[in-house]
């Protein structure tokens, strides 16, 4: 579903990512984690093109570029589409209501009909346990509440893969369990999902592979019972030793 | 309101070819458009019902017709009275514009229409004033670029420059100036609205000054029709007419 | 003082009431046809070309940037009384002449876009990243994001600066005199002329001007409230 | 068009060169005595007032607000120019007499302190409330938190929108002839009443603003420099 | 060190705090959970007197307040000296350097004189570990460095008790260790504490109790180990399962 081969992303003098070559079967779904400014972001914003990657060859889905040469500004729309990117700050248009927001890709951007978008986004809506909250706005609602809105923004999209960059990290303690429920929901039934997390519960036990970045590399990949227990670079340990109880 | 009938003119003619176009274009538009400040009775204002009116007007209409055209009265301030006929926007000026050398420089002025003499204006409990005289070491109250600013200061006065008649006024009434030199007509309109100003005339000047249609330098042929129809008006009793409507007297001279 | 106050004389209190009375049509007139057409034209214009300079001065193309940058400076840096003068009487000699009201319908717009065009710059740039992104990822293009999803949400921001800039053009349309267009403060001008009732008619147009701002600061209210419908206190 | 561009006019043109030449000393010492200062010492006391009416308009006591409120509304709500009629024309009726300099300067600052204060109040609320929190919490007082850490902030953030209330400042001195000071404006209109070449000369005025303008823009840019001291980007 | 007795605190009509009765010996370490919109910001602002409590009496180190009688602005300055707040984002003063930022209160408000002020708040910085970052302003320093600042700052103070509302939670997952690291050091000298956080490792390792709090009352209060594995009230289990691994 997803192929990488040796993606390079500079901002300027600084390269960021340092030749990534990967890739991800249908249905699986990944975890990312690594330091602080180790890339991980930066990565997923490749894999949507939000960043253009400075070189690389990657397949999603259906499309392949070759980010090397230039690209059309319809062939960017077409590689976009294939996926859809959950935000760590959910990023919501506030100015519309939980519904619209749902319908917003797919009426503008697709031309679909209004009345079966609509439909479909209160599905969506109702899926993701916000059947009551349809025309509440952004403000109205709590921060998990609000990524559930996210997602289902996405979903809206069929997209091919879906990207989730540390969609729980900015939730109070108690409200991560209902993002993370939807996620879950979402793996088992089949979607393939990269997700940039720290959240162990969701690594451990629904993540297909745990993949650890750092300075721009991926530097181990496995399966996560393999990666937490018996981590076999020395730096993955280092970093799981700071992030996990140490006492 | 100001393209249009030169077109077959190609515009790279030099200076001296423009020469008649003034009246030419009058005639084919049949209007003349003049510009006035309709501020400054009783000369250009506007009447109780808010039409234009005043002597300046009239007279500037009485030569419009008898050039067999229309007028047409375009209002603005003092400056963009004078970038108006620079610009074109306006063929002449009909506002008390008095002729003096400076601006003949850079126009041309028709032939008098109108004198006026000057006259001292001070507050009404101001004792010490009496005649131009007793200007000396005084503040007076003058547009800058009047007549009546050199009758000031050629009595010894200091000046405050002000922008008009109006201003004037206003700082006489606001205590700030002793005196203000001006125009007899006006100064008469003013003292008929305001009777109970707390102003008072005290002293009239010999000097007379006059004033002219203005135009641009180069207008031509127009100047002369316009220096004819008031010498007509004049002959024919219509400007004697007017003058007494206005003044109740005559004021060519 | 040597002047006795006003209200201790029953005859000019008496002739201050009946001008004051009789000058109110006048003015009310020409405040609506045209002081307000004019400030409400100009408005919509300028802000048109203020959406567009503010996008030239965000945009990454240099030239774009600099005629952005070349205008406002100009605009702002000059008399709004020069920009009339030379648009209307500077213009024809180069051959260009332009009526009054479309001149001043010009020169205000001219005006506003520059000065509104540094709000809405600023409105636009406050909109978080992440909404662009947003819009990227659902496959906006940048006229859709912009459309859809960044100026509904800047204009919130800019109400209340556009709402000056729109105070400050119903005022500055007094200039419009200039260039001969009759606005509402130039019959005050023109009747305290024949009645040298300066202080009262300049108090009348003062009046009105306060009034059309207090409307438009109503309807700043209306708005404002209406976009705070999704955005929490 | 019937009238010839000056360029093709030698003689015209010549006239021009010199009426610009020698027009050029009067009215920067106009700029130098009279502009610039009133300019300047009317911010200063605009600003003084500006941050005391936000304060008033932020604070809790009702009548504050409402002084504030009514304060702003008036000023911004009618002419600078009748404001400065009233000022200089009104009050000597009422037995109160100022001098146009010192008139000059009440008008400015009191037309600045209003529209300023808007600025300042959406500064100082733009501040997030964590920083009054921190304040408090190490024991400041509401002048102290006020002094060190949210004016100091506010001051970044206003900084562009008051640069704008100062450009428009001093284009408004213009109006200052209105009440007998002699600005630079006011000079080109005496030189041009005696050449009638008021296009040429309020271009040269306009020059000056301009070049005020874009001396300020300087100022400011290092100013938004300075205050970047401490501001990612 | 501590004693509150009956707190309330209401906003307009609704009551957040409704009677907390507790007290903190001094040198204790006291861990504060429960869910979001519980009150326990609140509780620590009241404290702090960020939010003045409607009624109750508190004492803290050396000052009594009765909140229900009026109280003078003296009296509220000198009951918020006994205590200093950290907050969750850190709200250092973006205009100062970090030792400015520490300097701060000593110096304008304490009055202190300057060289002795600046000596102290060095030592302080080194304290937290900055010693190489005292000229460094905020937005140069990563959060865990920042919040180290706000620490520094608090300590400067020189409170009897220091208040920390959710210290680590804006704080990317690697970087908490180091916060937590300087604050279990406070603990270990004697400090009194009062910590809102979710942060298990030191909620378990530090804390000499931990106290739940629902709906503004104090549900449960105990030591870590009998909290965390043998919660008593209902609502305390249900809480525990929602923040803590549930696979
Ligand atoms: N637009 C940009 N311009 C310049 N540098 C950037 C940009 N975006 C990211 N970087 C840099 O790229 C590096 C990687 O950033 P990235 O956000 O991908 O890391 P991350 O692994 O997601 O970190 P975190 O866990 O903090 O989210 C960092 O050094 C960052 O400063
Ligand atoms: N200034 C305020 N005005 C009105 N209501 C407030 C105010 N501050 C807090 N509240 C309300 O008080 C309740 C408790 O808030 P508080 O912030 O103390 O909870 P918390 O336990 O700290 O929650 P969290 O874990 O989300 O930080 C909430 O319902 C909140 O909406
Ligand atoms: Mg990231
Ligand atoms: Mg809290």
């Amino acid at each position: 579903m997803i192929s990488i081969k040796n993606l390079h992303k500079k901002f300027g003098q600084l390269e960021v990512l340092k030749g990534i070559d990967t890739d991800v079967q249908k249905g699986q779904a990944i975890v990312v984690i690594g330091p602080s400014g180790s890339g991980k972001t930066t990565f997923l914003r490749c894999l949507n093109t939000l960043e253009t990657p400075t070189s690389g060859l990657v397949t999603i889905g259906e499309q392949t570029v070759d980010f090397a040469k230039p690209l059309s500004k319809k062939q960017i729309m077409a590689f976009r589409k294939q996926s859809a990117m959950v935000f760590q700050h959910y990023n919501l248009f506030p100015h519309m209501t939980a519904l619209e927001n749902v319908m917003e890709g797919p009426i503008t951007v697709q031309k679909q009909n209004k009345k079966l978008a609509k439909q479909k986004a209160e599905q969506l809506l109702i899926k993701v346990g916000l059947g009551e909250k349809i025309n509440d706005y952004p403000f109205q609602l709590s921060g998990g509440q609000q990524q559930r809105v996210g997602i289902a923004r996405a979903l809206a999209l069929e997209p091919k893969v879906m990207l989730f960059d540390e969609p729980t990290s900015a939730l109070d303690p108690e409200l991560v369990g209902e993002v993370l429920q939807v996620m879950k929901d979402l793996a088992a039934e089949g979607m393939t999902m990269v997700v940039v997390t720290h959240e162990m519960r969701f690594a451990k036990g629904v993540a297909n592979e745990v993949l650890f970045m750092d300075e721009g590399r991926i530097v181990e990949r496995g399966k996560p019972e393999d990666i937490f227990n018996h981590p076999t670079e020395e730096r993955t340990k280092r970093f799981l030793s700071l992030i996990q109880d140490t006492d | 309101a100001c393209s249009g009938s030169k077109e077959e003119d190609p515009t790279t003619d030099d200076a001296s070819k423009s020469e008649d176009d003034v009246l030419a274009k009058v005639q084919e538009e049949g209007t003349l458009v003049i510009g006035t400040e309709g501020t400054y009775p009783p000369f250009t204002f506007h009447d109780a019902s808010g039409e234009l009116t005043g002597f300046d007007v009239e007279i500037a209409r009485e030569v419009a017709d008898r050039l067999g055209v229309e007028a047409e009265f375009l209002e603005t301030q003092w400056d963009a009275m004078f970038a108006g006929l620079d610009a074109g926007r306006f063929d002449m000026v009909a506002n008390q514009v008095g002729i003096n050398p400076e601006r003949q420089e850079s126009y041309e002025f028709s032939d008098p229409y109108i004198t006026s003499t000057a006259v001292l204006v001070v507050a009404e409990d101001n004792n010490e004033i009496k005649s131009f005289e007793d200007l000396k070491g005084q503040l007076s109250a003058q547009s800058l670029t009047s007549n009546y600013a050199e009758t000031a200061t050629s009595f010894g006065a200091k000046l405050e420059g002000v922008e008009g008649f109006n201003q004037a006024i206003e700082l006489l009434n606001s205590g700030r100036v002793d005196a203000t030199v001006n125009d007899n007509l006006t100064v008469l309109d003013f003292l008929k609205q305001r009777p109970d100003a707390k102003v008072k005339v005290i002293d009239k000047s010999e000097d007379a000054a006059q004033s002219g249609l203005l135009f641009r330098k180069g207008s031509g042929a127009i100047v002369e029709e316009a220096n004819q129809a008031l010498a007509d008006m004049i002959e024919d009793g219509t400007y004697d007419e007017i003058s007494e409507k206005w003044f109740g007297e005559n004021v060519l001279e | 003082m040597y002047l006795n106050s006003i209200f201790s004389d029953p005859v000019r209190m008496e002739r201050l009431v009946d001008i004051a009375q009789s000058s109110f049509l006048p003015l009310i007139e020409a405040t609506l046809q045209f002081t307000l057409p004019l400030s409400i034209i100009s408005f919509i214009f300028g802000l048109i070309l203020a959406v567009l300079t503010a996008l030239a001065r965000i945009s990454t193309v240099k030239i774009f940037q600099l005629i952005a940058r070349v205008y406002v400076s100009i605009i702002r840096g000059t008399p709004l009384l020069v920009q009339l003068f030379i648009l209307f009487y500077g213009l024809p000699t180069l051959g260009i002449t332009i009526d009054p009201f479309p001149a001043a319908v010009i020169g205000f717009s001219l005006n506003v876009g520059a000065y509104a065009s540094e709000v809405i710059r600023a409105a636009i740039l406050s909109i978080p990243k992440g909404q662009w992104e947003a819009a990227n990822t659902i496959g906006m293009s940048y006229t859709q994001s912009l459309r859809r999803v960044i100026l509904p949400q800047a204009s919130r921001v800019s109400l209340p600066p556009l709402s000056n800039t729109f105070i400050s053009l119903v005022k500055d349309t007094s200039l419009a005199s200039l260039i001969l267009v009759t606005e509402m403060f130039r019959v005050a001008q023109q009747i305290a002329a024949t009645n040298y009732e300066f202080l009262l008619l300049y108090g009348q147009a003062a009046l009105l001007y306060w009034v059309i701002c207090f409307a438009l600061s109503l309807v700043q209210g209306r708005l404002e409230h209406r976009f705070d419908r999704y955005v929490s206190r």
